[in-house]
Order: structure tokens, then sequence, then C-alpha cells
């Protein structure tokens, strides 16, 4: 029972920082349609600029997320007005799949070339800190790492239903050409979206790297982990990524403390396919009247 | 579109086949040979893809899963160094039968979803599978690999079973991809590529076609698999369901044009060699994944829907002149015809 | 005339909270053409829907032929007789005229195997191409057809199954006028020739013209059934959807 | 086939490659970077390597490619090997078994290449040692000591490590069962990576340890993308073990002690296979958390074998940095190089059948220890048991070889 | 008004498309469109399916440029401008297919009419002035757009396109797929907007209607204006009638003339 509590908290504790990994990646999709596999390697990317700052010069790695989060939107920005926005017809979901796998092999090329491919992970003074709660392990970090992901999952989520960008956001997902009649600049809004999606994986990277060892390559099983993720909360839906990705941190902390790690994140690919049978458009991609 | 085999088109199927064939007897360098045969195994493994990717218009991006299942089904039978020799090409047919069997009720369960939800559970079908390999330790050897036993084949013509092997599979993936071009096969798929709702709504046989095009498909892959594991000879969870082997299946038929005949084996002609060139001519500097990716761009932002079918639309275009006079003139006929002078009321 | 061909009994769907269809009951007797109207949001598409089998009712029954149907599926339903086109007119626009018609004639398993348009095939679309006036444009790809030339192909393609029941949906809409005439013409001769009808349409010159009975639908149920005139002087029929 | 090749091939062949290159389509590419030249006895001794410098193994791809450039560097320096400079054609395989059998075939066929050394990891060296073996080339490798590679029966392989991977432990299992029975430990926790090269290393370590009466209280298997430790190590610290054996590679041992850190959790005796026996990195990872920690290697900075200090200073010549920086990977590289030099002073021939056949006799003296193999290229020898003493790496076990005894219990976590 | 006005730049002509041509890749739809709208006038374009009548509109909004010909606004040549540009000179579209944002409240649809606006009191003002001249937008404010029934959400989106105060309102096909009832509402509401001193140019195939509430109206055959008349004047025209209104066309349908 103890094992079993000890592992819902870490599972809790790790779901939150993949939320905010995933809920960019759905921010992404439902704006434009793109599945974007760049996602896990924008996360490393934050990840080794965390580290740079950090081991270069000495900017703690919660603090460093002020200076990776903005750069790291203008890297989304750039990649969308670049690559993306040249895309068009009708299989862009298709293309834009290719185009942004491309993204990654080449953001991974150049952190190879950057830093090799060694494993390196952050570690400030307080890594290894951690607190005994009523006989529970809560380290400092993961904690701390939770709780900001709550708070960038709120702002994300003030963002979107309370400004006029967010506006624009939300109407571009649910009618892109009507909101273009009404002067939203689609391009823009898909730019800034998702920029906006890179900038929640450099605050996830900047927490990733302190939890876990990374190298350039770490990106492929993130990508994986973050499509089952989306995929179950229903492509498209940010609050149904949230809670996707708290099942899936639970799901494979339990399995992997009550059966063996080996089988933890095949649990977790189970589940997915279980859910799909009965419910093909993921727990809450909706299917409303009329959509045939 | 027309559909009728045409003497051009045999002529450049029979070329092309006929000079690939001669190449080992012919004697090229050894390099060129092996080269080859990973190159052909890719455009095998393309067209293959393109009979669900192509024509069905289902992204499948875990194929790679059978081809990962018929590799370690030849390293499983031929493990020890009891057969060998010819017998692992011999089991083939048993293997791509098998697979494709068995890919009927994954692919039933995973053709319950649409394009991009299909091709992100195609990837959980990769994950899978290779965790499957890593975790069946009794049957696959989890992370220690699996050795097939070598064959004993002659060094002068070492590599001759395994590139014919690989041609003859490209020969029967590309003559496979013509049929169902030809039949109603191809024609039902076309309209579940198109509007699979409204195919449904004619009465075509959806479910039936999908999973015809999805077993046929993934059996093929299990055989590429089963030749590549012999030739390499020892295989591992990660290299036998590696995600770039996918990637790479879906870029070729997407370079040269999904949904074409010609289209996979020329994206591989191109990216096979193309890319081992840079792993030799950058990948000391780590530049090779960089250039791999730049090309990857190039592709996907100037050809997004392929070399052939990029160059039909250029050839039609400089025919339009003609053809659309034509069409506009066929089009007039059924539309209310107007008034030949034209009065203006006031 | 007083065969049933379509049963629908008691039928109920829901979308989230909204109820769409509401117990809704009537029936569709053979060699009719019975229109269904009703104002936006009264279900009449939900009704298409779940007859063809693209919608699962929540409770109800629905007959085709004096048999239920338990697993509703559209492909079934289409060989057994029951056809339907779509709002916005949906094709295969890669496809060719010719072929749109040939894929909607329907094949069995073995003919599957056959050639993509054998010259039995060929021969029968073209007969109905012919029928249609559409004939020149067989071989283009559907793509380059105008709308109005979309839906008469749409037309087209779902008589070469032979069907005895078909359910247009708007058939109309968006149409030029002179289109629609030839629509209606379409209709008449088919129905001349033994096909039961079931036609959502708002245009009610066409509905009154063309179609007898009709049905009215309002949130979800038929509040009134009858010959077209008796329709228009229903007040109920006024209130709810006429507007007087 | 790419950089150092010189002199004309024959007008034949070269109009055969391009007729066919042309045929074929679209090999030019591969076409261009070509121009085989024969190989012979004199001129520059060509040894081709496919190495992974991209890619999942390429952190001692990198490492094994400044071995081999240094050892050519040296010998050059000194003459060559009989006179002949060595010239190394170091390709990429990008971490993929049909590239490294892409690579070795092109070596042996196309560049001509005299002799052929081992790529990196077990999982490369089957597919690469069969194609050397194919064409009778010997296959000097310093990297793949795997079941798999050794059960192939290859004659041509030779191993350039004390002893097969799988016995990387079995010194710790010397040194725990070399103690008296009532200061042993009692109980022991097992936490493996399922890899092809620290999964056994455990196995081996507990099978050892259960017939000693030493209980398994925890076993675990992760597999290799396991990022966090935490379950794993938090199910080990509730079964408290005295002894915590972990099969692992780099991280995930940075990542184990990392948990058990967090955990204040602190065994007895802490062994890691590997990762622990980095000089450079782990003291990055874990800070100053190293203090006790067990692990095995062959070769390490302060290594008293002949030539080691040679080799270090050589190497900060070339490369810079400093001994403790230097990973092992360089010095089996290093090593592969030094047989071939010793087989050539020895039988004044440098020939595949004469490597072959010399080596298989008698012990060869490397960076890594004096070295015999068994006929299918087995080593015969041990690792050294070494332990973090005073912030360093230290050997501490064989006796014969130890610069300090073995500290246990082991010290409390710095935190 | 005459199609081949040369003397359109009198300030009571507020849209002057002269020689347009447009279309999407190589083909054109439009071959040469000359078209004038009067200030304050509903405009009403007819014409077979595939004519051409959306691609005007397309043209007129910035959705599409156009290949060849002008287009002036107010006298100025927008041929160039940005859709969002000729959205600032008071050019609103609304789209033939239903255009409101379906989660998104009435409320806010309405609010995202005024999106280029970066007054935010503005924004709300106009608002609650475009609330009083609909009435459903007060009526149905926090309901979702998305659970309004068709003529509703076209009374909403009629709403949001007075967000802009425009100068003029193209729309496309605003009856389809209504009711006879609703069809009814939105044609006086376009009435009423014509009323209240906008210009509306308006594309729709139930051409009976659309030419019975038009000022003015022209025929789009083939990618060129074939005729242009008055709404009434085509309406009583019998070739017309033949050629392009159907048989719905041939007298007061008897159905609907006796209620």
């Amino acid at each position: 029972m103890h094992s079993l509590i000890q592992a819902v908290i870490l599972g809790v504790l790790t779901g939150g920082v993949y939320a905010l990994m995933a809920s960019g990646q759905t921010l992404i999709f439902g704006i434009m349609k793109v599945v974007n596999l760049a996602q896990g390697v924008l996360v490393v990317l934050g990840a080794y600029l965390t580290y740079t700052l950090f081991t270069q010069w000495g900017v703690d790695p919660f603090l460093s997320i002020l200076i990776t989060t903005p750069l790291l939107f203008l890297v989304g920005v750039g990649v969308q007005w670049a690559l993306l926005r040249p895309l068009h017809g009708d299989d862009v979901a298709q293309l834009s799949l290719l185009v942004t796998f491309a993204i990654a092999l080449g953001v991974e090329g150049l952190l190879s070339f950057a830093y090799g491919a060694t494993l390196t992970n952050v570690q400030p003074s307080y890594a290894n800190f951690s607190w005994t709660i009523l006989g529970y392990q809560v380290s400092l970090v993961r904690f701390v790492a939770f709780v900001l992901s709550l708070v960038v999952l709120g702002l994300l989520y003030l963002i979107l239903q309370r400004t006029k960008f967010g506006r624009s956001v939300r109407a571009t997902v649910q009618n892109p050409m009507s909101a273009q009649l009404l002067g939203v600049n689609a391009n823009r809004v898909s730019a800034l979206g998702f920029g906006l999606g890179a900038a929640t994986a450099a605050a996830a990277g900047s927490v990733f790297g302190m939890l876990n060892s990374f190298n350039p390559g770490s990106h492929y099983d993130l990508i994986s982990r973050l499509l089952t993720i989306v995929v179950l909360g229903g492509l498209g839906s940010i609050g149904g990524s949230v809670v996707a990705a708290l099942v899936m941190g639970v799901a494979s902390s339990v399995v992997s403390a009550l059966a063996s790690p080996i089988w933890s994140d095949f649990t977790f690919f189970v589940v997915l396919l279980l859910v799909l049978l009965i419910r093909p458009r993921g727990l809450f991609g909706a299917r409303t009247r009329g959509a045939l | 579109m027309k559909f009728a085999i045409t003497r051009a088109g045999l002529v450049r199927a029979g070329v092309f086949f006929l000079v690939l064939v001669l190449v080992p007897i012919v004697g090229g360098p050894g390099w060129l040979l092996n080269t080859l045969t990973f190159t052909i195994m890719y455009a095998a493994l393309s067209s293959s893809w393109n009979l669900i990717g192509g024509y069905a218009g289902y992204p499948s991006l875990g194929h790679v899963a059978f081809f990962g299942i018929g590799a370690y089904a030849t390293a499983i039978m031929f493990n020890g160094s009891v057969y060998g020799g010819y017998a692992p090409f011999l089991m083939l047919p048993v293997i791509g039968i098998g697979v494709a069997l068995l890919s009927v009720p994954i692919g039933w369960v995973s053709m319950r979803t649409r394009a991009d939800v299909f091709a992100i559970v195609t990837i959980t079908l990769l994950f899978i599978t290779q965790t499957l390999a890593f975790n069946l330790k009794e049957i696959t050897g989890g992370a220690q690999g699996k050795s097939v036993a070598p064959a004993p084949f002659d060094v002068a013509t070492y590599d001759w079973p395994f590139y014919y092997a690989m041609l003859i599979m490209l020969a029967t993936a590309m003559a496979i991809s013509m049929y169902f071009r030809r039949s109603k096969i191809g024609l039902s798929l076309a309209t579940v590529r198109a509007d699979e709702d409204k195919a449904h709504g004619v009465g075509v046989r959806v479910t039936a076609v999908k999973l015809i095009a999805f077993a046929v498909s993934s059996g093929l892959v299990a055989m590429v698999g089963g030749v590549w594991a012999y030739y390499v000879g020892f295989i591992y969870p990660q290299f036998a369901v590696d995600p770039l082997i996918t990637i790479g299946m879906v870029l070729m038929a997407f370079l040269g044009g999904r949904g074409t005949l010609w289209g996979p084996v020329l994206g591989s002609f191109i990216l096979v060699p193309a890319q081992e060139y840079f792993a030799q001519a950058f990948g000391a500097s780590q530049l090779y994944l960089i250039a791999y990716a730049a090309v990857f761009l190039v592709i996907m932002l100037f050809l997004p829907r392929g070399i052939l079918p990029s160059i039909a639309e250029r050839l039609d275009r400089r025919r339009a002149g003609a053809a659309g006079a034509a069409r506009d003139n066929a089009a007039a006929q059924v539309a209310p015809m107007p008034p030949s002078e034209v009065k203006v009321v006031r | 005339m007083s065969e049933n061909l379509l049963e629908v009994d008691h039928l109920t769907k829901r979308f989230g909270g909204v109820t769409a269809v509401n117990e809704c009951s009537f029936t569709v007797q053979k060699g009719t053409i019975t229109a269904l109207i009703g104002p936006n949001g009264s279900g009449k598409t939900t009704v298409f829907n779940m007859v063809t089998g693209y919608l699962k009712a929540d409770s109800g029954e629905i007959r085709f032929r004096g048999e239920a149907i338990t697993r509703p599926r559209p492909a079934d339903l289409y060989r057994r007789g029951l056809s339907r086109t779509f709002q916005q007119a949906r094709i295969f626009p890669e496809l060719t005229v010719e072929e749109n018609l040939v894929v909607a004639a329907g094949y069995n398993s073995r003919q599957l195997f056959g050639r993509r348009v054998s010259d039995s095939d060929r021969d029968r679309a073209t007969k109905m191409l012919g029928e249609f006036r559409l004939e020149t444009l067989a071989q283009l790809p559907a793509a380059d057809l105008s709308y109005g030339q979309r839906k008469l192909l749409e037309f087209a393609a779902v008589l070469m199954s032979d069907p005895m029941l078909v359910l247009l949906d708007e058939p109309t809409a968006g149409v030029n006028p002179v289109m629609i005439d030839a629509m209606e013409q379409h209709i008449r001769e088919r129905h001349a020739a033994g096909v039961t009808f079931l036609i959502v349409e708002h245009d009610m010159q066409l509905v009154m013209r063309l179609c007898d009975p009709v049905i009215v639908l309002d949130q979800g149920a038929p509040i009134a059934f009858g010959s077209p005139d008796q329709i228009q002087k229903d007040p109920r029929v006024l209130e709810a959807y006429l507007g007087s | 086939m790419q950089l150092h090749i010189d002199g004309l091939r024959p007008r034949r062949a070269r109009l055969f490659a391009s007729v066919a290159a042309l045929a074929a389509g679209a090999v030019l590419l591969a076409g261009c970077a070509a121009s085989p030249s024969t190989s012979s006895s004199s001129g520059p001794l060509k040894i081709g390597i496919s190495l992974s410098l991209t890619g999942d193994f390429s952190d001692s791809g990198k490492a094994a490619q400044r071995g081999y450039d240094l050892w050519a560097s040296v010998v050059n320096k000194s003459g060559g090997v009989l006179g002949r400079q060595v010239k190394l054609s170091i390709v990429d395989d990008a971490s993929s078994p049909d590239q490294v059998v892409t690579n070795y075939t092109n070596l042996i066929t196309q560049s001509k290449v005299d002799l052929v050394f081992g790529p990196f990891s077990s999982l490369l060296t089957v597919p690469a040692s069969r194609v050397a073996s194919r064409y009778h080339y010997s296959f000097i490798e310093p990297a793949g000591g795997g079941p798999s590679v050794f059960d192939q029966k290859l004659t041509n392989l030779f191993f350039v490590q004390p002893a097969p991977t799988t016995k990387g432990g079995d010194v710790f299992a010397d040194y725990i069962l070399s103690l008296p029975a009532n200061k042993r430990p009692k109980t022991a926790g097992y936490a493996k990576l399922d890899d092809p090269f620290s999964a056994p290393i455990a196995a081996s370590i507990q099978k050892r340890f259960e017939a000693a009466g030493i209980k398994t209280v925890y076993d675990q298997t992760y597999p290799a993308e396991t990022a966090d430790m935490t379950p794993i190590m938090s199910g080990m610290s509730a079964a408290n073990p005295d002894v915590v054996v972990g099969g692992s590679q780099e991280a995930d041992a940075f990542a184990q002690i990392q948990a058990v850190i967090q955990l204040k959790f602190n065994p007895k005796w802490l062994f890691e296979s590997n990762g622990a026996n980095s000089p450079g990195d782990f003291p990055a990872a874990v800070g100053a958390n190293t203090e006790g920690v067990f692990s095995s290697a062959d070769w390490y900075a302060d290594s008293t074998v002949a030539g080691s200090a040679k080799f270090i200073s050589d190497y900060i010549a070339k490369y810079g940095g400093d001994a403790q920086k230097i990973d092992p990977t360089s010095a089996e590289a290093f090593s592969a190089g030094l047989l071939v030099e010793q087989v050539a002073k020895k039988t004044g021939k440098v020939d595949n059948a004469t490597i072959i056949k010399t080596l298989h006799s008698g012990s060869w003296p490397t960076l890594v220890g004096n070295l015999s193999w068994d006929q299918y290229g087995a080593p015969k020898g041990s690792y050294q048991l070494v332990q973090w003493i005073d912030g360093k790496l230290t050997t501490v076990f064989p006796a014969a070889t130890a610069r300090h005894t073995p500290v246990a219990p082991k010290p409390h976590w710095a935190g | 008004m005459a199609a081949e006005s040369t003397a359109s730049e009198t300030p009571t002509t507020l849209l002057h498309l002269s020689a347009v041509t447009a279309g999407y890749g190589a083909g054109l739809i439009l071959k040469g469109v000359d078209l004038a709208v009067t200030r304050g006038e509903i405009v009403c374009l007819i014409g077979p399916n595939g004519a051409g009548k959306s691609t005007v509109l397309k043209t007129v909004s910035g959705l599409l440029r156009n290949a060849g010909g002008t287009v002036l606004f107010n006298g100025e040549d927008i041929g160039r401008l940005t859709s969002r540009e000729r959205l600032a000179r008071g050019i609103v579209h609304v789209p033939q297919d239903r255009s409101l944002f379906p989660t998104m409240t009435v409320w806010e649809n309405v609010i995202m009419g005024g999106f280029i606006l970066s007054n935010h009191a503005l924004v709300k003002q106009r608002a609650e002035e475009v609330a009083e001249i609909f009435p459903i937008v007060a009526k149905r404010r926090s309901a979702a757009a998305g659970s309004l029934s068709g003529g509703e959400q076209k009374q909403v989106e009629l709403a949001r396109s007075l967000m802009l105060d425009p100068a003029l309102i193209l729309l496309d096909e605003p009856s389809i797929g209504l009711d006879p009832k609703s069809r009814t509402s939105v044609f006086a509401s376009i009435a009423n907007l014509a009323r209240d001193g906008r210009t509306v140019l308006l594309v729709e195939q139930n051409a009976r209607s659309g030419l019975a509430v038009a000022h003015m109206a022209a025929v789009l055959e083939a990618g060129r204006v074939a005729l242009t008349g008055t709404g009434q004047s085509l309406l009583d025209d019998p070739e017309v009638a033949r050629l392009y209104l159907g048989a719905s066309a041939q007298g007061p349908s008897a159905a609907l003339a006796t209620r």
C-alpha cells in the first residue's frame, strides 16, 4: 500500500510536467492541425539551454525559464514562419507530420553538434533535496516543477480565455476562414500559437533537465509519450491532455512500482488502444451534431 | 486517369528490372551491390507501404512493427545453424501470410480512427512491438538480440541471394500495386481515401478493402524484414523495430509521389544513396542529421505532392491550353446555355 | 399504395444535453415522394443519418422493407436498396465522373478483384450519364464539375444500384433555379420508374409541386402529416415553419 | 571509401563502376565518393573502421576514434608499422546495423583496406564481424563483448578487453566473497538495465551471491529509456539490502545514485557496473556523492600498466584535458592498434591470416592488461575492482594490483 | 447604374469592378467582370453554379486577389490590399457556410466582429448597439453560438458584420439551408440594412427572393456579367425567367399565393 501511494504521488508530480509539454503540443494541433513531432526536441532544446545557462553563468534552472521561454517562443515563431506556413493543400496534416519530424532531426543534429551525445543533466545544489511527509518522499524539484507546471498551464488558460489573442486563437481553431474574414491574421495566430507551444516546451524542458538525464536523442522517447498523451486526451483538447498526462504519469509509475518498469510504458500504450477501441476520438475528443 | 497497361509502361518496367537483374552478373563492384540491396529493400518497403499509406490514404507510421516481426520470425526459425542456406528464403511466403493474417485484427482496431490519429496509433504499434521484443526474452532474446545462422554462401557471390530476394520483393510489391490500381480494389481504395463516409454510403466494401490493403502491405513488409534479418545476421529490438525505417518508407513514398506506382521506387533510389553519402561525407562532423533533415525539408516545401505528381501536373499545365478548352466546351454543353446575344435590360 | 417501405418508430437521439430527435415516428409508403420538412434544427438531417445508418439511435426502431435495422451500416442499407445524397454534394473528386458511377453501382466481394471499369460497368454508366446529360463529362475528374453538376452526379451515382428508396437531403440547396428544374425532372422520371423518395427540402414551391405526402418535423418530432394542401393550412405548421 | 583514397584505379574497374551506377539509376551520389584502389603490401597500411559518430552510441564512438587516431599518430611518428605509415579510414555508421554492414563491405571491397578494426557496441559488432569473417579479415574490436558476439564462434575475432563484458562484475563478487562470512552482506538488491552489456553483469554477480547464501531482497529490470529511477530505487530502499548492485550504463547509474540520495538510503556496499567508473562524468553528475561507490574497470587514469603514463601524456598532448577525463574506450581502441604493432614486430608481417594465427597464441600486453583469448575471441582475464576514495577512482581489488584496501561500509552521502 | 458605366467615379458609386479577372491556379473563373455598386443599394448577383458569383465576393473582400482589371472602392484601387486592410476600409464579407464560432458565446462572437479595432470600449459600445438592432443577440447573449438554430445563427452573423460599421456588406447566399420562416426574416434584415444606409452586395441562388429585395441586379454567366437591371425588371423579364429563374418563376406559385 505504501509503495502504491508513493507511486501515485510520483506519478502525479511527473504527470504535471508531461501535461505542460502536451498542452503545447495539443494547442499547436488545435490551431494548425499540425501534429508537432518536434515538440519533444523542443523540450530537449529547452533543457540544453537551461543546462548552458546554469553551467556557464550559474543561472538557477527555475529562473532560467524566464529566459528559455521567450527564446523558444521566438524559435517557434520562426519555425512556423519559415517551414510550416508555406505548406498548403488537403494533406497539410500529413505533410506537417513529416516536416516537424525533419525539424526534430535537424535540431537533434544541431544539438549533437554542439553538445555531443553524452547524457547530461542539470544539477542545482537543491537537486537531491527531498521532504518526508507521513513517510512519503516528495522531492523538492519535482514538487516545484509540478507547481510550476500548474502555474504555466493556468497562464495558458488565462491567455486563451481572457485575452484578445486567446479569442483569435479559439476563433481560428473553430473556423479559420471566418476568423480570417474578421481580420484575424491566420498566419500570425499560427506563428504565435506555435511559439506558445514551443514556449511551454521550454518551460517543461528546464524542469525536465533537472529530473532526467538527457541527450539530443532523448526526444524520441518524449515524443512517443507526448503523442499517446494527446491522442488519449483527444487531439486539440488541452484539458484532455492534462488529464491524460496525469493518467499516464500515475499508470506508468504504479505499474513500474508494482510490476516492473519494463512494462510501464507498454501498459500505457495498451490503455490508449483500449480507449480508442471504445472512443476513437480519445477521452475528450468531441463528436458533435452535424459532424460526419 | 487511365489504368490500362500501356506498352511504354511495360517497356519501362522491363528495362528497369532487366538492368537490376544484370547488375550482379555483369559484376559491379561489391559496394554497389551492397548499396543497391538496401536501396531495393527500401523501394520494396516503400512500395508496400504505399498500398495502405498511398492508395488508401492511411499513413501508417507503424509499419516497421511488421518489418520487425518478419525479421524476428526469420531469426527465431533460423537461430541455430541447423537449417540455413536457402531455407530462410523459402520460408518467406509463410512469414508473409502469417503476418498478413496477424495484421488483420490490428488493422481493424487501428483503422477505426482516421488520418492523424491513425498515424499516431500506428506509432504506438511500433513501440508496443519494440517493448514486446525487449520483454519476451524467451522468444526474442530480449536485449541480448538474436542472431541468424550465417549464410554459407560463397564470398564472391555472397550478396546475390539477398539482392535477388529483395528484387523479387520489389517486383511483387509493384505487381500488386499495379493489380490494385487496375481492379475494383483500387477504385474502392480511392473512394476511401477521398471520403470514407460517403464511400460507405454508396455501398463500397470499405472495411474489406482497407483490411486487404493493410494485410497485403503488412505481409510484404514482413517478408522484406525476413530477408533483411538474414542479411544483417543479427537483430535487436531497436534495430528491427527502428522508427527510422518507418520514416524511411514514408518519406520515400512522399518524395517520389504517394499513390503512384513508381513514386516510392524513385524516392528510394534517391534517398538511400543520398543517406549513405551524407553519413560518409558528413558523419564525422556531426552534420549528417542536419544535412538529411535539410533534404527532407526541401522536398516537403518544394515538392509537397512528390516528384512524379509534380512533374505530371507541370505537363498537364503545359497541355492545358488545348485540353482546358475542350473541358470548358464539354462542361458548357450541360450547363444551361446562356443567351448567345447578350441583352442588357434597362 | 399502402405498403410501408420505411417505418420509423419512436426514434430518439441526443447530443450531449440536447435532444435532436424526440420519439419520432413516421412511415414512408412505397411509390410516394414524401417530403420531410421543418424548421432548421428540427432534426431532419439527424433522422436521415439514423435511417441511413450513419448514426446510431439512442432508442426506437427503424424498419426498412418490413425488416428491423438492428445494426445500422450505411453500406448494407445501400445494398438493400436504400440510398441517400448529402446536403453538400459529396462525390469523389479524384475519380472520373464515370468511375463515380461505377463505384456506386455496387459489386460483390468477388467482383472486387475484377477490372476497375469493366465493359458492362461502362455501358451502365454511359446509359445513366446519358439520362442526366452528363455523358460528355464521363472521363473528366469529378473535381472539374460545377456545384450543380456535382449534385446531379451524386444523384445519378446513387441511382446506379437501382435503389427502392432514395433519401435526398436538400437536393436543390445552392443550385441555380434552372438546375432545380432539371433536378425536379429527374426525380419525376425516376419516380415514374418506381423509385420511392424521401426528400428534405426548404424550397416550398418545389415541395408543393412534387411531394405527397408531407411530414412536418418540429423539435425532433412530427407535428403534421398530410397532403401539401392540408399541410399549408395547418396552423401549427404556419406557426413553426412557414411563418405567418 | 571516402577521404583517404589515392592512386589510380584500373580503367576497367572504373568503367564497370560507372556503367553500373548509371544503369542502376541514382546511385550516383555514392559513386562520386567512391574511388577504390587496390590493396598491396607496400605503401601505407590502411585500416578501415566504422564508428558510431552519430546516433545512440556516438559518445563512445568518438572516444574510440580518439584512441585510434592517437595510436595512428604515435605509431607513424615512430616510423609506422614495418615502415609503412598507418592510414585510418574512419566512417560513420550512425549506430545503424545496415550502415555498419555497408561500411565494412565498402571498406573491404572498395577502399581495399589492409585491416579493419571493430565498431562500437556488441550490437554492431555482430553484423560487422560477419562481414570481416566472410572476407577472412581479422577483427580486432575494442568494444562489443556481449555473449552474442562470442556465440557466433568466429575465429577471426579478438575482443580487446580483459574479459567478456558479462564478467565485468565478477571481480566485485570475488571481493565480497573473499570477506570473512560474518562481515559479508546478508541481503542484496539488484537494479538491472535491460541491454546487452548491463543486466548480464548484475545477473552474473547475483548468481554467485545467491550461491553463497546472500539473499536477494529486491530485483528489478528496467528498460533503456527509463529516465527516472526514483520508483525503482524507492522499492530498493524499502527492501533495505546490505549491498546494492546496479547493472548499469552511465546515465542510469547516475540517476540511480541521485535517487538513493534523495531517498536518503545508504547501503553498506554500492556497486555500479558502469558509469561510476567514469572519472570525469561521474563526479559531474553526482557532485560530492561519489565516496565509497564501487565499479569495475580495465583502464583508468591511475593504471600502473606499462605504457599507460605515455598514453596519457600523448593523449593530453593531442587532445588536451586531463587524465581523469580520458574515456577507457580510447585506451581500448589504442590497445587494438598496439596488438597489430606487436604482431608485426614479432612476425614481420601484417596480413590478416598472420594476425589471426599469431594472436591466438600467447599473451599480449596492452593498456588494458595482458590479453589472451579463447578460440572464439573471448578474453581470458578479469577486470579490476575500483572504488571512489577521497574523490579519486582507486583500484582496491584484487590485492595484487590494489593501491588501497576497499572501504566498507560505505560512508554516508554528502547530501 | 450601367454595367459599362464609364462615369462611375461619381460620389454615389461605392464599388466599381472593371474587367476583373481572377481564379485559382492556372484557370480563371472571372473572365472580365464589370460591375458598379451604388451607395446605399442592395445589389443582387444571380447566375448558374460555377459562374463565379462567390468569386466576385472573394475578390472584393480580398480572400482572392484579382489577376487583372481593377477593383475600386470609394475611388481607391484596393486590388493589392490585404483582406484586413479592406476590412478596415469597411468591407465586410459574410460567407456562405455557417461562420460563427460554435463553442464561443453569442456575445463573444459579436465581439469578434470588432477584432481589428483596438479600442475595447468602442467594441463594447458597438456590440450593445448591434444587440438593439438584432434582438437575438441580447436574448441569447450567453448561449454557445453552436446551440442556435440555423436562422438564428444567420441573424447573429449579420449582427456581427455590423460591428465595424461597414460601408459595404458582402453576403454570400444568406438563405441557403434556411427554412422558409427564417428566410423571410433574413431577407427582412437585409432590407433593413439598406434602409439604415448600408450597401449590400448579395449573392443568392434563391433568385426570386434575392431579386425581390434588391434595388439592382446582375446576371453572372461563365465569369462575365451577362445582364444587369433593376431587381424588378429582371424578375419581370420572361427571357430571364426562362434562362435563370426556372419553373418557379413562371408566374406566382399557386401554393404560396393562396396564403
